[in-house]
């Protein structure tokens, strides 16, 4: 016998244990799979609606799939309405399935039931792949001709659907761009809007027509803002802010560059933003949109202070929301206008703080956005402070954007430097190979520091915990103790803290060199990349301290010629081969000539692209 | 009546209530309320602010209603220091109760209140109940010596509890005995001087051995493992022969703790024969736990088995099918296994073990199939008599074509050549087969060596390389690595044909890249080559050692 | 060595209860523990985990985990065992141990968390003991005290119990493990015995067991012919170990009912008692047909009772036929098997399974690859593969009572896989 | 656009989901557990917002039941608070006085609002009368003759 949905529903919600689910839900399947295959038609819409309950809890369903294709094809509504939501929840746009449904999508597109169309259409609409989309794109262009607007507002939002797969379809759907300015249905003119602005997106060539409309645009605006109280679209007293955010949005794209349509929107923008009621989160919602238009336009200055000034107004608001979503948007004003931002910096840095995971990491790139020449020393330290309580999933892209901002705002290479090391120090394991090359590249243009440099990244490595996952550290740490392995042997004077007075490192002797990099070699975790550096410093060692050393290096190096490494393996027996000619090996292993400027550049731009 | 009541959505004014409930004259009310605060404890409500409340139902016979209180003392006390110090009265005086279950209580309980200020008034209820008539008193106050001990060194160090402690080890109660050697042993990790093992020790440690509780087993085999070092062989062959037995014991914990302290102790016997027959001995107990049905168990137990393999190898070579996988096994048990198994490889299993991991290859999981791959190549390389053998079947699975299997065996074919140079390149063909699918940067990088090392012998190699090359700057550094390297091989080998490529490769690495790593590399060579191109080739293509199976040691070896 | 707090978590990560020994760990790291182990590929998955510095040692029972966290370096196995340990005294407590049952028992659940554990270090675990001091009736204070056993050398039985009747029985099980090859080849054979005892027995019994154990009967210079080489033992807490080092004697003295005495383990290598041999056919998108053989191969006199034979089939398989000589056989969806019973199966026989499924023409991307064993259980009574034999259980008591032991028999499937060979597939054109 | 929309009970069970990107089953597990994840374990006074995987989730209680959407991050966040508030009001009208198993028992029928609310991941009605219009017509057509209406 056929349990009823509602009796299954019950069933699983009895279940005690996730086991004693999976149990039910696997004999339920297979007793739907039975019934599948003798073809019990007056089951099959309740079994197919027992299968989405099912799919939503996360098991497999594949062979459902068919069946609601014949859902499709009953004639019965009840049939169709389950059989559409199946293919919906069931099948997605890269589902084989998929391209028998074509069919019977046609002809309900054409069914004289408006219903019927609409499920049509919400399909279409939710998953056509890109083949469907070009085979039904002529229904969906006829159908944006059509008189209801149940029907219109849907093929709009499936022109949508389609612009999206197949982008050259987009062409197809401009000369309907027209029809909608006038439109009186709210729905079918926010759908239309919805389309247009896809086509802008995709066919920015299509824009300049568009801008004709911005008067017409302006003047729905105009009279939704200032319309009284509407039952069928209010929202807490505001007149469809659907619709008013939707054509704020529109307006950002066709005034953006343009200083003529920008100029005509003036008026309502300001209006827009001073005379919504914002003690509700549906007033604040339409200003905050309307904020952005503001910005993203060529608007007077006027204007703009007054956008930033609702931002500013937003930051100091007790709603969290509120202060989220203007922490958000000052991002976007820092490009035009650094002061406004600047003046609320001690907020901003205390946002860093904040409770909430989702204000600090708003706060943290805002915080990376108004760094600049004048304050990368305060901001700099303030990062990495925060790095090192920072929550783990922040780290990793956090090193490399205070990387950015150090490279940027710099002072000098001093403090960009030894800024970098204290990264390396504090979030090494969360450093990306690529940020320690860049650093080395630095550090080889930077002479008057190396020392310096060598000296603090030597005494980093010295106490490195053995287990510690830093490879970063290690790495950049033997590359400048192997190239600048002779500035070891002096002594220099190094800060124990950013603050504090400086005491003397080194001189080392050349063997606790050696056996430093020989230890960091030898630990047992560290993988091929951190030694074959190891091993490439050991070769430049031999060059840069007394001869004497050469013969503990070749016993060091001699551990490594039969190494699993490939790299390293290959490397040691080189260099190892290269001690019995002395000559050559003093050559091979002469100073590295730093990248040139131009190069750097070149190699900026490329990673840029 | 069950508790489940208790978890109700928090009502407006809950709290509120609870207070009136808490002031109930009957005790049964007072016990229901209570619960009800230890059930919003439970799940995360902060009931703290009825601190002053429950401490007033502190005082009461109903045992069960004390052990709430105290329940909700240790939770909160951190949080109100100053009000927790209103609950010292009573515990001084439950420390003093008639009855030995409460005595303890309190004992245990006061010590589990970190606040410092109540660390002093703590001392004089624990000095007397370090020496208690009953057992069940002593044991509790020989544990809270350490928890004193972590909250307030100095108190306890002047006070001379430790010293109490210490006497303690000649409780005549085993129980007593174990809980102070946990004490003891917790307390000589910060004051090494606290817990000396001396051989009178030692002896009444092995006697209480054999009385004290699974778990207090466990903490006098861990203390005499990491605590005590024999003084000479002949001592060690004692010690071990007294703790062989509890190799016999059901709980695998007791036995794992013996083996590490009959493992610890063998370093320092010498007689050999002595040393063979623990290792026998100490086998069937592993493998015991291997065949229990908790997985977590056979875990450590493999974890321990593959430790004993690394020091002696043979010793478990006829017990090879201990560790086939089972299909339903969970994987970090098969993992284990396999490790295991390729340790235990030798020429007489080896052609079972390779259709073992062939079967392995083939199933469903990626990160095991891998690894199965992997001790493929692993084992060809330790056992030169069935290289051959291994190849046959990696060759086999790189004709499944399935992409993962086939870039593996690609990385473990490479360790074959390193390991039989010229040997076995008669399969390059069939690996040039699958050149394209290469995306593991390993899988290509390995490729990539293999064209190098072999460039004479392929006729089409300056082609391939050629092809590589294209797209060196995309590649990821250990690709560009090999790629340098294999073009300067090529080149050795080649020289007319490949001047060119060598200088566009020498130019990628030195000039295109900001790899500093890749520069030094690129810049060596191009030093090298145009300094003396005769003396490169001693340098480059000088024959390297064969490498070694030495992956059984680099393996994280921190046993469980 | 010890555990800085225990948590018993729901299967979504919530804590249900906890209990915090230590005081060194926040307890908020409960919460970021599963998430953790999401993170984790799943071949790294193991019982102990290293996140953040913190140890987490962990096990899934049913729907909850429970972790115990630590932050030394710990004995993690002692930490893993105690936490079996634990589920098995939540579990004579209250059976279940889920959700709910935790939700109910929270006060109970408390109490023995106090109890066997103290600073991170296990104390009393055996649950017999604690039921004597740690109820759920609300006790006057004077009625109760801790048992003298929770100290004792004897810490698993308590002094004067008496039964109208002195009683002893003793099940000597044995559970064969076979692993075999889609080749037929024998990969695994093993055979694990207990010997499992109910007594029932008065004041403090001594009691000594006699085995024909191979060891024993060397030294005392007898008969080897009908003895018995056991690999490994393994001893209950009771069992005197040094005793049986010294000399093979098993004497203890027994807790009170159930409990499992010894286990042991031996390696002979046994013909397959049951073998099961299979065809598959598989026309892909439309059905699958199987030919199952099973085959008793041990003495016609014995019987193997509720043979199950289970033979996986793909999830998504349906309209289940079947044709069979003997038994009955079902399709078992929830475990992707044939169930093919068969209330007896005398030795020396042979019988026939014919199944048929059909498959969807839509199938779904993984499913097809898993390859999971044909797996068997069975009885077999008053049979043992070993030969193990009681020879003797002498009890001793002051009282001086007589008593005679009853002795069962059995032999049973442990882990018992046949894996099944490759399948020959054909796809429609 | 929205991207995804789930019903999350505060037990962390799944009560609906509608995908209008593409994403593998086993992403959409992964979605739904991080969604639990972060969405049920936020107290109550922080923001309404997470960002997830470069995109944002926009989340609201309403008593037993956690309305999430996942929107672009250059979204209007405070916007696609109003249409999940929406949604939540289209179904207490239609059910009169929703609760969790209203939805539970009849799945279905939510899913046929949120269709009628969300198409291809926008917004294509904003009069909460006029979805409930259709919904009543549609639901008549398949209670009629012509509907062939059979229990589920």
């Amino acid at each position: 016998m056929s349990m009823k949905l509602r009796d299954f529903i019950l069933g699983i919600r009895k279940c005690r244990t996730q086991q004693e689910q999976r149990d039910l839900i696997a004999k339920e399947c297979a007793c739907i799979r039975t019934t599948f295959k003798d073809e019990h038609s007056e089951l099959r819409h309740r079994n197919v609606a027992k299968l989405l309950y099912i799919h939503m809890l996360g098991y497999p369903t594949h062979f459902g799939q068919m069946e609601c294709l014949k859902l499709l094809a009953s004639p019965s509504f009840a049939d169709k309405r389950i059989g559409y939501l199946g293919i919906m929840v069931l099948l997605d746009e890269r589902s084989d399935v998929l391209m028998l449904v074509t069919n019977s999508l046609k002809n309900d597109l054409n069914h004289r039931n408006q219903y019927i169309v609409g499920l049509a259409l919400c399909s279409l609409g939710n998953i056509s792949s890109p083949e469907i989309s070009r085979d039904l794109c002529p229904e969906v262009e006829r159908l944006l001709q059509s008189t209801n607007s149940y029907i219109r507002k849907k093929a709009a939002l499936c022109a949508v659907r389609v612009i999206r797969k197949v982008p050259e379809l987009g062409e197809n759907f401009i000369p309907k761009m027209k029809g909608f300015f006038n439109e009186r249905s709210h729905s079918v003119l926010m759908t239309g809007l919805t389309m247009i602005q896809q086509l802008c997106e995709t066919i920015p060539s299509c824009i300049p027509e568009c801008r004709q409309f911005v008067p017409a645009l302006v003047k729905n605006l105009r009279s939704l803002a200032l319309s009284g109280y509407a039952p069928e679209h209010d929202v807490s007293g505001v007149t469809d802010p659907f619709l008013q955010a939707r054509i704020l949005r529109l307006l950002c794209i066709l005034g953006a560059g343009d200083p003529n349509s920008s100029e005509q929107m003036n008026d309502i923008l300001a209006q827009v933003a001073t005379n919504t009621d914002v003690t509700k989160n549906v007033g604040n919602a339409i200003q905050y949109e309307c904020v952005k238009t503001i910005l993203g336009i060529n608007c007077e200055s006027g204007l703009r202070v007054l956008a930033i000034n609702v931002l500013g107004r937003f930051l100091l608001n007790n709603d969290n929301n509120i202060r989220y979503v203007a922490l958000n948007t000052l991002k976007r004003v820092v490009h035009v206008d650094p002061q406004a931002v600047q003046r609320h910096r001690n907020i901003v840095v205390e946002c860093l703080k904040d409770h909430d995971i989702s204000i600090r990491r708003r706060a943290l790139d805002l915080t990376l956005e108004i760094v600049n020449k004048a304050n990368i020393t305060d901001l700099g330290e303030e990062l990495v402070a925060f790095l090192e309580t920072a929550d783990r999933e922040f780290k990793p892209d956090l090193t490399c954007r205070i990387f950015q901002v150090l490279d940027k705002f710099s002072p000098d290479p001093q403090f960009q430097l030894t800024m970098y090391v204290r990264v390396f120090q504090v979030g090494g394991e969360f450093v990306a190979e690529e940020d320690a090359r860049s650093f080395i590249n630095l550090v080889q243009q930077a002479p008057d520091i190396q020392p310096h440099l060598t000296h603090t990244l030597y005494s980093l490595l010295l106490s490195l915990k053995p287990n510690s996952k830093n490879d970063i550290l290690r790495i950049v740490a033997l590359w400048c103790v192997g190239e600048f392995g002779q500035t070891l042997q002096q002594q220099v004077m190094l800060a124990t803290t950013p603050a504090g007075p400086a005491q003397g490192s080194g001189p080392y002797p050349s063997t606790d060199i050696v056996r430093t990099v020989a230890n960091t070699l030898n630990l047992s975790h560290v993988g091929e990349i951190v030694k074959s550096y190891g091993v490439t410093a050991l070769l430049k060692l031999s060059s840069r301290l007394e001869p004497a050393v050469s013969s503990e290096i070749r016993a060091v190096l001699a551990a490594y010629d039969s190494s699993l490494f490939t790299e390293v393996q290959t490397r040691a027996v080189e260099f190892l081969a290269l001690f019995d000619n002395p000559q050559i090996l003093t050559t091979a292993a002469e100073e590295m000539p730093p990248l040139d400027e131009d190069h750097m550049l070149r190699l900026k731009q490329r990673k840029a692209d | 009546m069950s508790d489940s009541k208790y978890f109700q959505t928090q009502k407006k004014g809950e709290i509120f209530e609870l207070k009136n409930e808490l002031m109930a004259k009957e005790e049964s009310k007072k016990q229901d309320a209570v619960k009800k605060v230890i059930a919003a404890m439970t799940v995360g409500k902060d009931v703290s602010m009825l601190f002053t409340d429950v401490i007033n139902c502190m005082q009461t016979t109903n045992i069960e209603l004390k052990k709430l209180v105290y329940l909700y003392l240790m939770n909160y006390a951190k949080s109100k220091p100053d009000l927790a110090i209103l609950a010292v009265n009573t515990f001084v005086k439950d420390s003093q109760d008639p009855n030995p279950l409460i005595r303890a209580l309190a004992v245990r309980t006061m010590g589990c209140i970190r606040v410092d200020r109540i660390v002093e008034y703590l001392c004089e209820p624990l000095r007397r109940c370090l020496t208690d008539s009953d057992p069940y008193v002593r044991k509790t106050s020989a544990i809270c010596v350490a928890k004193l001990y972590d909250l307030n060194t100095e108190l306890v160090e002047d006070q001379g509890f430790i010293e109490m402690l210490q006497d303690l080890l000649s409780d005549q109660n085993p129980m007593v005995v174990a809980n102070t050697v946990a004490s003891l042993a917790e307390i000589s990790e910060h004051n090494p001087a606290a817990f000396k093992i001396t051989p009178q020790i030692l002896n009444k440690l092995l006697a209480a051995l054999n009385e004290c509780t699974e778990w207090g087993q466990v903490f006098i085999l861990d203390s005499l493992a990491s605590r005590y070092k024999p003084q000479e062989p002949r001592e060690a062959e004692s010690v071990i022969e007294r703790i062989m037995p509890r190799l016999q014991h059901a709980n695998s914990a007791v036995v794992l703790s013996a083996v590490k302290v009959v493992l610890a102790y063998l370093q320092v016997v010498s007689n050999t024969d002595f040393v063979n027959n623990v290792y026998r001995k100490l086998t069937p107990p592993l493998i015991t736990l291997v065949t229990t049905p908790i997985s977590e168990i056979q875990y450590v137990a493999l974890r321990n088995i593959s430790l004993i393999v690394q020091r002696m190898p043979t010793l478990l070579v006829n017990d090879m099918k201990v560790f086939v996988c089972k299909y339903f096994d969970p994987v970090y048990v098969k993992m284990e296994k396999l490790e295991i198994m390729v340790q235990l490889c030798v020429e007489r299993n080896v052609e079972q073990v390779l259709l073992e991991l062939k079967e392995y290859a083939t199933e469903v999981d990626v990160e095991f199939v891998r690894r199965a791959v992997r001790c493929i190549g692993r084992i060809a390389i330790k056992i030169s008599s069935a290289a051959e053998h291994a190849i046959n079947v990696l060759l086999d699975l790189i004709h499944t074509k399935v992409n993962y299997v086939v870039q593996e065996a690609v990385i473990v074919i490479k360790d074959i050549f390193r390991r039989y140079p010229n040997k076995y390149e008669g399969i390059i063909s069939s690996l040039c087969e699958s050149l394209d699918t290469l995306d593991n940067p390993e899988a290509k990088a390995a490729m990539i060596w293999i064209i190098g090392e072999y460039a004479g012998r392929i006729n089409n190699s300056g082609e391939l390389m050629e092809s590589f090359l294209e797209t060196f700057e995309d590649e990821p550094a250990e690709v560009q690595l090999q790629l340098l390297t294999a073009t300067v091989k090529l080149f050795l080998k080649k020289p007319q044909e490949t001047q060119e490529l060598v200088q566009t490769v020498l130019n990628l690495a030195t000039q295109e890249s900001d790899n500093p790593d890749l520069r030094d590399r690129g810049y060596i060579y191009w030093r090298l080559l145009s300094t003396d191109p005769e003396a490169s080739k001693a340098v480059v293509l000088a024959e390297k050692p064969l490498i070694k199976d030495d992956t059984g040691g680099l393996n994280e070896t921190r046993a469980a | 060595m010890p555990a800085s707090a225990v948590f018993i978590l729901d299967h979504k990560g919530k804590v249900l209860i906890s209990r915090n020994y230590r005081g060194d760990i926040p307890m908020t790291v409960a919460d970021s523990f599963l998430p953790q182990l999401y993170e984790e590929e799943e071949c790294n998955l193991k019982p102990i985990m290293l996140f953040d510095d913190i140890t987490y040692v962990y096990l899934k029972h049913k729907d909850v985990y429970i972790v115990a966290v630590t932050r030394v370096n710990s004995n993690a196995t002692m930490i893993l065992l105690f936490l079996h340990k634990l589920v098995k005294v939540f579990e004579e407590y209250f059976k279940e141990i889920e959700e709910e049952s935790i939700k109910d028992n929270f006060v109970i659940i408390y109490e023995l968390m106090d109890e066997i554990m103290d600073f991170g270090y296990p104390q009393t675990t055996e649950s017999s003991i604690l039921h004597e001091y740690i109820t759920q009736e609300g006790h006057k204070l004077e009625s109760l005290k801790p048992p003298p056993a929770v100290t004792n050398a004897v810490s698993w039985r308590s002094e004067g119990i008496k039964h109208s009747k002195n009683e002893v029985f003793l099940d000597v099980v044995e559970s064969v493990n076979i692993l075999v090859a889609a080749n037929g080849a024998v990969l695994r054979s093993e055979i694990n015995g207990s010997i499992q005892m109910r007594v029932f027995l008065s004041g403090m019994p001594e009691l000594r067991l006699g085995l024909n154990d191979k060891v024993l009967f060397e030294s005392a210079g007898r008969d080897q012919g009908k003895a018995i080489e056991m690999e490994d033992v393994k001893f209950h807490q009771c069992v005197r170990l040094s005793r049986f080092d010294n000399d093979r004697t098993i004497s203890f003295i027994p807790p009170d009912g159930a409990f499992e005495l010894m286990s042991y383990r031996l390696n002979t290598q046994v013909k397959p008692l049951i073998w099961v041999e299979a065809q598959i056919e598989r026309h892909s998108h439309s059905r699958v047909e199987y030919l199952i053989k099973a085959r008793s191969q041990f003495k016609s006199r014995s019987t193997a009772n509720n043979v199950e034979i289970h033979i996986p089939v793909p999830a998504d398989a349906d309209s289940p036929k079947f044709k069979l000589s003997n038994g009955n056989a079902s399709y078992a969806p929830e475990k992707n098997v044939i169930i093919w019973k068969l209330k007896s199966f005398p030795g020396g026989r042979e019988f026939i399974l014919r199944a048929h499924f059909g498959l969807p023409s839509i199938e779904s991307d993984e499913s097809s690859l898993e390859k999971p064993p044909i797996s068997v259980k069975f009885e077999i009574p008053y049979y043992t593969v070993s030969g193990i034999q009681v020879r003797y259980l002498k009890i001793i008591e002051k009282s001086g009572y007589h008593s005679l032991p009853w002795v069962r028999y059995i032999t049973q499937n442990g882990d018992y896989h046949l894996r099944l060979p490759a399948t020959s597939a054909t796809s429609p054109l | 656009m929205f991207h995804f929309f789930l019903l999350i009970s505060r037990q962390g069970k799944t009560r609906l989901t509608k995908w209008f990107s593409p994403y593998t089953q086993k992403q959409r597990t992964r979605i739904l557990r991080d969604s639990c994840q972060m969405v049920l374990n936020r107290r109550d006074s922080l923001c309404n917002f997470l960002e997830y995987k470069n995109k944002k989730l926009v989340y609201k209680r309403y008593a037993s039941l956690y309305f999430v959407a996942c929107v672009d991050a250059t979204d209007n966040e405070l916007l696609a608070l109003e249409t999940l508030h929406m949604y939540v009001e289209i179904l207490d009208r239609y059910f009169g006085n929703v609760c969790e198993l209203d939805i539970i028992f009849n799945f279905h029928k939510a899913y046929f609002m949120l269709d009628e609310l969300l198409l291809g991941g926008e917004q294509q009605e904003t009069s909460k009368k006029a979805i409930l219009r259709v919904i009543a017509a549609a639901d008549a057509l398949q209670e009629s003759p012509d509907g062939n209406q059979k229990e589920l």
